[in-house]
């Protein structure tokens, strides 16, 4: 499907822009008409994901974050949320449910939110290289 | 943002705001000072502020409730809308915490 | 001044857009805790800049506006909008208020909105190889 | 979003949301129509439901403004905020249109 729309956008490790990307998101997702629960779904996969790179990718030292966002003609939403942190040596184990690294303030279950509130959610990840996520969501809109 | 309000065994954090990663560790800090303090027997997390939630706030709640178990306290989470309700839901925490929703 | 927070955006010169990188802007700058006026001031110099990218730069075909933010210890904001579209070829004249290559709906007025909602507006241009403008503000945010 | 209200001589349009290069075309298109059909001896232009405008609404009303000269009609310009007010300001409209603010 052709794209209608789509933005790159690169910002840094910092817990602040984990607000700011998903008013990116939400802002770009908008002119779909998403409902707020779709847009809420998003901002949401979006929020874990960022959150991954800084806390768990990063281990809150300073990089980049790199999201890409793309709408098609379907209103396919998809967003890809990179960093080149220290990847993830078993993906599989890291998306069990209540799998966390981090201390006991992670839940372990961003990934289970990813995948409950998306259509997809796709994880490549090398050791020392870094991580990408790939967030679907079809938005079907408001009924008119 | 959190207000406290603190009535005998009752403490009432009333939390104003998203709640994500960044957030989530100033909004814990106030409320373990708040709670070492007080020891009550009673913690309310009221929700009805919260517009946006993501698995932070379940981090946020499950370490209050181990807080509390320390001295036999219980926990309750009021004013849940439908979306940090289906956040509440996906992490079981129906089992720790008495959950209400927004009337 | 050490910056405290900074984003690149990458974006296509649609229409739609223009709404988008205001609500891009808007959410980076507000956690410095700007009056409305402040934010909306930015806003308003910011769209100025992207429509002219869109509608003059690339003649509304399809090209990347590149938007890069920055703000500094001091509060002090930065946007850089940059296109690689047709270039100015007398930058003083354009820059003239009422001066307008565009049709009747361009009212000449967009640097001088910009001039007047900003600090600072610098712009750099060559023939066939593109524009770029830097808006700079400072914010001196809510009294407490 | 464009609301017409049409009364003998009178058009009365309502322009809601943010006012750009991008949505202006359209609010033109949908106001220059009516004004085509109607041809009004008084334009009014209401902004009470504008919360953004750059430079487009000043081209958005210098157009319409040229369009009422043909047959000599009048435009006034209602419900502008501090924001939009500013913008009018800089472009000097006041002598070309009636500016009221909002109450
Ligand atoms: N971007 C990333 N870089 C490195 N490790 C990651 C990344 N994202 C996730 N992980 C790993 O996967 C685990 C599970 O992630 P998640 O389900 O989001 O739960 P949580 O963030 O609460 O730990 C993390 O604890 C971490 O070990
Ligand atoms: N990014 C750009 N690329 C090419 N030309 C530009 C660009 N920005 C401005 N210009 C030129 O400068 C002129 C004045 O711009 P401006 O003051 O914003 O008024 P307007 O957009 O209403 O024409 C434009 O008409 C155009 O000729």
């Amino acid at each position: 499907m052709k794209n209608i729309n789509e933005f790159k956008l690169i910002i840094e490790s910092k817990g602040v822009n984990e607000a700011f990307s998903r008013a990116v998101v939400s802002a770009f997702v908008s002119p779909a008409d998403p409902t707020i629960e779709e847009l809420t779904d998003i901002k949401t996969a979006v929020s874990e994901a960022v959150t991954n790179s800084i806390v768990h990718g990063y281990k809150n030292s300073l990089g980049n974050v790199y999201i890409e966002g793309s709408i098609d003609e379907n209103n396919v939403v998809k967003i890809k949320i990179k960093d080149k942190g220290v990847g993830i040596e078993d993906v599989k184990l890291a998306m069990q449910p209540l799998y966390t690294s981090g201390d006991d303030n992670r839940a372990g279950l961003g990934f289970t939110v990813m995948q409950s509130f998306c259509d997809r959610v796709k994880v490549s990840s090398s050791l020392n290289k870094g991580t990408t996520v790939t967030l679907t969501k079809k938005i079907k809109g408001k009924a008119l | 943002m959190i207000n406290l309000d603190s009535a005998g065994e009752l403490l009432i954090v009333h939390i104003v705001g998203d709640i994500d990663h960044h957030t989530a560790s100033e909004m814990r800090e106030k409320i373990d000072n708040k709670i070492s303090v007080k020891k009550p027997k009673h913690l309310i997390l009221d929700f009805k502020d919260v517009h946006f939630m993501d698995s932070s706030g379940i981090g946020l709640v499950l370490g209050r409730y181990r807080l509390m178990q320390n001295f036999k306290g219980t926990v309750e989470i009021r004013g849940v809308n439908k979306q940090t309700k289906r956040i509440f839901e996906l992490a079981g925490i129906g089992s720790v915490a008495i959950i209400r929703e927004v009337q």
